[in-house]
């Protein structure tokens, strides 16, 4: 197998201490290796001070998101050999508090959630099959959304505002709107059309290239605006 | 004098369910995790609620504690499974005359069993091998392996114990035979302190034996990584395994949108360097093709390891030997006083692990608490955060 | 770890819950007439007479007739409400406080007014001079 | 760095000049947003010394006609194809913004971007030859 070295630029802080700074480390990797094993290789034989936030390994947890040469990723599916750079620069996400090194405070991502006053963030879906095996209602999977934050990382406009509700927690409302499950979702609606809702969006699309899991937030938000101006417009020419 | 304090080293599913038992308890809890939470093993699991099946011929005390850990979990953690049942196939004449004594095994653990006709299995999932003879349902299921942990990090949380992840034990504070003291580092200060508690438990799964030389016991844990693939798809909705013994790539988990396929099994000896062969990542094509053919042509997500910790002498080489149990040590055995060990084990465990660590603990606390986890449902794990 | 979003910005988020948003559906429809309009304009202005621009008089002849003229008043009004409410979202976007956002809403209302109202007394006071 | 806020206080928003237009990294699609906030602003500065220049107008034809003579002077038509730039291209990516804004057609938002701003760019391409020659 071909092994090479390569250089990973880290972006380091510690609270109270130096001022943020990038770190270089040198990390022999190879076809399999993804940027967050070489950082956890950093970690057990270069600087075991250095702290990401990590736990799959497979794109299923949604925690080791980070900025990788600028672009937002789960560290746990970029194989490094795939950049075709010699220097890797690894940052946290944008628009977040970052408490140390590549880990940010994931607080402000979950309040936008919790603002809306309803349950907004589904666990499950059920899946529409006509075959279920016995003793089974109906076979259900996870979410999409794996909660990386990486859309609201990558949006132009949360870099501006923080009181904008942002990519994930938009889609998500649009999951209940699209599939309320014995939910009102008129309540929700409202709380979308507004300023710091989904119109708030100036469609750059930068969510959708971001998100890692098909959730594609963009796309949601404008199937809110869809909503919305349907609702309008009916409003308008009485119903 | 207040409530008697805990602390607890390691932030993975064990850590967990041991600060949510002891939190409810009555005991003040901190734990301490150098990573992010769930960071080690947990997090990085196949995801399998098991039913206990997979142990019920050869290893019966892991297979009943699974049964009765599964229907705990289902009541006291709604929401983080996919409940959609798992399927054992057996695919060669072997592999069905084995299935009768599976099928009796499963019913003596009391693991409710349906055999299903070669039809039957194809109707309910159609990727799987057409060449399959016969399938058993069993009460698998898929389980987000890092949500469902944290909505034990969120309980506990709330009910007081203070979590402390990017926190690493550096050494311990011994006064006589007892440990009176650990002494960490806070990763996100580069600040160094002491934690002060009554008791001191070692949760550090894969990583406890690490722990253990530090204060000077022997903890017998053998570091077992396994390989696990993921692809893109949802292959199947059941949790598809191999009816045999246990072996290599002999599982197929549906996830979200993924299907995950595991595992191989070694043995290492440091937990922190697992590497990950490509031999076992072309293994788990090959076996999990015979399972279904369509993870040939899948597209690869990721690839990974993840190291177990299981119990077992020196010597053990690939780890399948090894019992899946868990087991709590008590240090005063080796003249060590106030530090306790819980390890090996498995995700769907993860409670019953720690009742049992609490028993200990209570017991030697002289704390007459009954445990309460059983009945006690989660809080979601956005409660984590906020 | 205790540190979520402050108890203000929270706050700020309920407070302007509001209904503005939807100026956006505004801004997008005198965007799409404003193509139809602006490009008669520009096409009807630049494009279509040698040189490029009328002398005075040729300008004088073109609002006299009816149809321009309607048009023009059209492109005043729509091109002063879709650029102020652009205006106002660009200043949204730089997160003034309730106050100043209420400060712009009557200052970009107050200038949008004036704006209009001289387009319109342009627009009668040409089609008067050309008698 | 200067985009990431080493701190654990609540998100403090940076400079939004500096999300709005470093397109580094960014996709297509935020190049277009920048490009329509620049242009948006052009054109409304535009829009209003416009409204005031036809003032002149009232004026007489004197004052309107040497205004016309100015114009014509090759550094103002240099100007007028910067403005032409600005028009059809705010013009052909506004209408993709309010379609997919509307839930129209959003899932082909990248066509509908490079199909109009093709559109535009032909229609641009035009217009600054007839400029020059009209």
């Amino acid at each position: 197998m071909v092994e090479r070295d390569i250089d990973f630029k880290v972006f380091r802080y510690k609270q109270g201490g130096a001022a943020p700074a990038y770190q270089t480390f040198r990390v022999r990797c190879d076809e399999n290796t993804t940027v967050l094993v070489a950082l956890q290789d950093i970690r057990r034989d270069q600087d075991g001070t250095l702290i990401m936030r990590h736990s799959c390994h497979h794109a299923s947890c949604g925690t080791c998101g980070m900025r990788i040469n600028g672009r937002e990723e789960l560290g746990c599916v970029v194989k490094v050999f795939d950049l075709n750079t010699s220097t890797v620069v690894v940052e946290p996400m944008r628009n977040m508090p970052v408490i140390s090194d590549l880990v940010v405070d994931m607080g402000p991502f979950y309040d936008r959630f919790n603002s809306a006053g309803m349950p907004l963030m589904r666990e499950s879906e059920f899946l529409d099959e006509a075959d279920v095996a016995e003793g089974l209602e109906a076979y259900m999977r996870c979410e999409n959304c794996i909660e990386c934050n990486l859309c609201v990382s990558a949006c132009p406009i949360m870099g501006t505002d923080p009181t904008y509700l942002g990519p994930a927690a938009l889609a998500a409302a649009w999951r209940v709107v699209e599939e309320p499950r014995g939910l009102d979702a008129k309540p929700l609606l409202d709380w979308v059309d507004s300023q710091n809702g989904c119109w708030r969006c100036h469609v750059a699309y930068e969510c959708n290239e971001a998100c890692p899991s098909g959730v594609f937030p963009g796309d949601k938000i404008m199937s809110l605006r869809r909503e919305l101006t349907k609702r309008k417009f009916r409003r308008l020419f009485g119903r | 004098m207040g409530p008697f304090h805990a602390v607890i080293i390691g932030g993975g599913g064990t850590g967990a369910a041991v600060a949510h038992d002891l939190t409810l308890r009555g005991m003040k809890v901190t734990l301490i995790e150098r990573g992010e939470l769930t960071s080690g093993t947990t997090g990085r699991h196949h995801g399998l609620l098991h039913s206990g099946a997979r142990y019920a011929v050869k290893d019966k005390e892991s297979a009943v504690e699974c049964i009765e850990e599964n229907t705990i979990l289902r009541r006291i953690a709604p929401g983080s499974f996919e409940l959609n049942d798992g399927l054992f196939v057996a695919i060669t004449d072997e592999e069905v005359a084995y299935s009768s004594e599976f099928i009796e095994s499963c019913q003596e653990c009391g693991i409710p069993v349906r055999r299903l006709t070669h039809t039957e299995v194809l109707a309910r999932e159609p990727n799987v091998n057409p060449a399959i003879k016969l399938g058993v349902q069993v009460p698998d299921a898929t389980m987000d392996a890092m949500r469902m942990p944290l909505r034990f990090f969120a309980t506990a949380k709330h009910n007081g114990a203070t979590i402390k992840p990017y926190t690493e034990v550096v050494d311990f504070v011994r006064r006589g035979n007892a440990v009176s003291a650990i002494r960490v580092r806070d990763h996100t200060s580069n600040k160094e302190y002491e934690i002060g508690g009554d008791i001191f438990i070692n949760a550090g799964g894969a990583w406890s034996g690490r722990i253990g030389a530090m204060v000077g016991v022997d903890v017998p844990i053998r570091p077992s990584p396994g390989v696990m693939l993921a692809v893109y798809g949802r292959l199947s909705n059941m949790v598809i395994n191999r009816l045999h013994a246990s072996g290599d790539g002999d599982i197929i988990v549906p996830q979200r949108a993924l299907s995950v396929i595991g595992t191989s099994s070694w043995v290492v000896e440091d937990p922190d360097n697992l590497g990950l062969p490509e031999d076992h990542i072309q293994m788990m094509i090959h076996f999990g093709s015979e399972l279904i053919p369509a993870v040939r042509t899948a597209k690869f997500r990721a690839a990974w390891s993840a190291a177990r910790p299981l119990i077992g002498p020196r010597g053990a080489d690939t780890g399948r030997e090894l019992s899946r149990t868990f087991k709590c040590f008590d240090h005063i055995d080796e003249n060590v006083e106030g530090f306790v060990t819980i390890t090996g084990g498995k995700a769907t465990t993860l409670r019953g692990m720690a009742e049992t660590t609490a028993n200990v603990v209570c017991a030697k606390l002289g704390l007459a608490k009954p445990c309460q986890t059983r009945e006690f449902v989660l809080l979601p794990h956005t409660a984590y955060y906020v | 770890m205790q540190s979520t979003m402050s108890r203000r910005t929270l706050e700020e988020m309920a407070t302007r819950r509001d209904r503005s948003g939807s100026l956006w559906l505004v801004q997008a429809f005198s965007g799409l007439f404003l193509v139809f309009i602006l490009g008669a304009h520009m096409i009807a202005h630049h494009f279509i007479v040698e040189g490029g621009l009328r002398n005075y008089q040729q300008v004088l002849e073109y609002v006299a007739n009816p149809v321009v003229f309607v048009i023009e008043v059209l492109f005043v009004i729509l091109g002063v409400v879709h650029a102020l409410l652009g205006v106002r979202a660009i200043i949204i976007d730089l997160r003034p406080s309730a106050g100043t956002l209420r400060l712009v809403n009557w200052g970009l209302v107050f200038f949008g007014a004036v704006a209009i109202g001289y387009g319109l007394w342009l627009a009668v006071a040409l089609q008067r001079l050309a008698g | 760095m200067d985009d990431i806020q080493p701190t654990t206080d609540p998100v403090r928003p940076k400079a939004p000049l500096r999300s709005w237009f470093d397109v580094r990294g960014r996709s297509m699609s935020t190049l277009a947003f920048a490009l329509n906030r620049l242009t948006a602003v052009g054109l409304t500065i535009y829009l209003f010394l416009h409204l005031s220049v036809l003032s002149l107008l009232v004026r007489g034809p004197e004052s309107w006609d040497s205004f016309v003579a100015l114009a014509k002077h090759p550094l103002f038509l240099l100007l007028d194809v910067v403005l032409l730039f600005g028009v059809v291209y705010h013009m052909a990516n506004g209408i993709r913004v309010a379609l997919v804004g509307m839930g129209v057609g959003h899932a082909r938002h990248k066509t509908l971007f490079y199909v109009l701003v093709g559109i535009a760019l032909v229609l641009f391409v035009v217009g600054a030859v007839l400029i020059f020659t009209g």
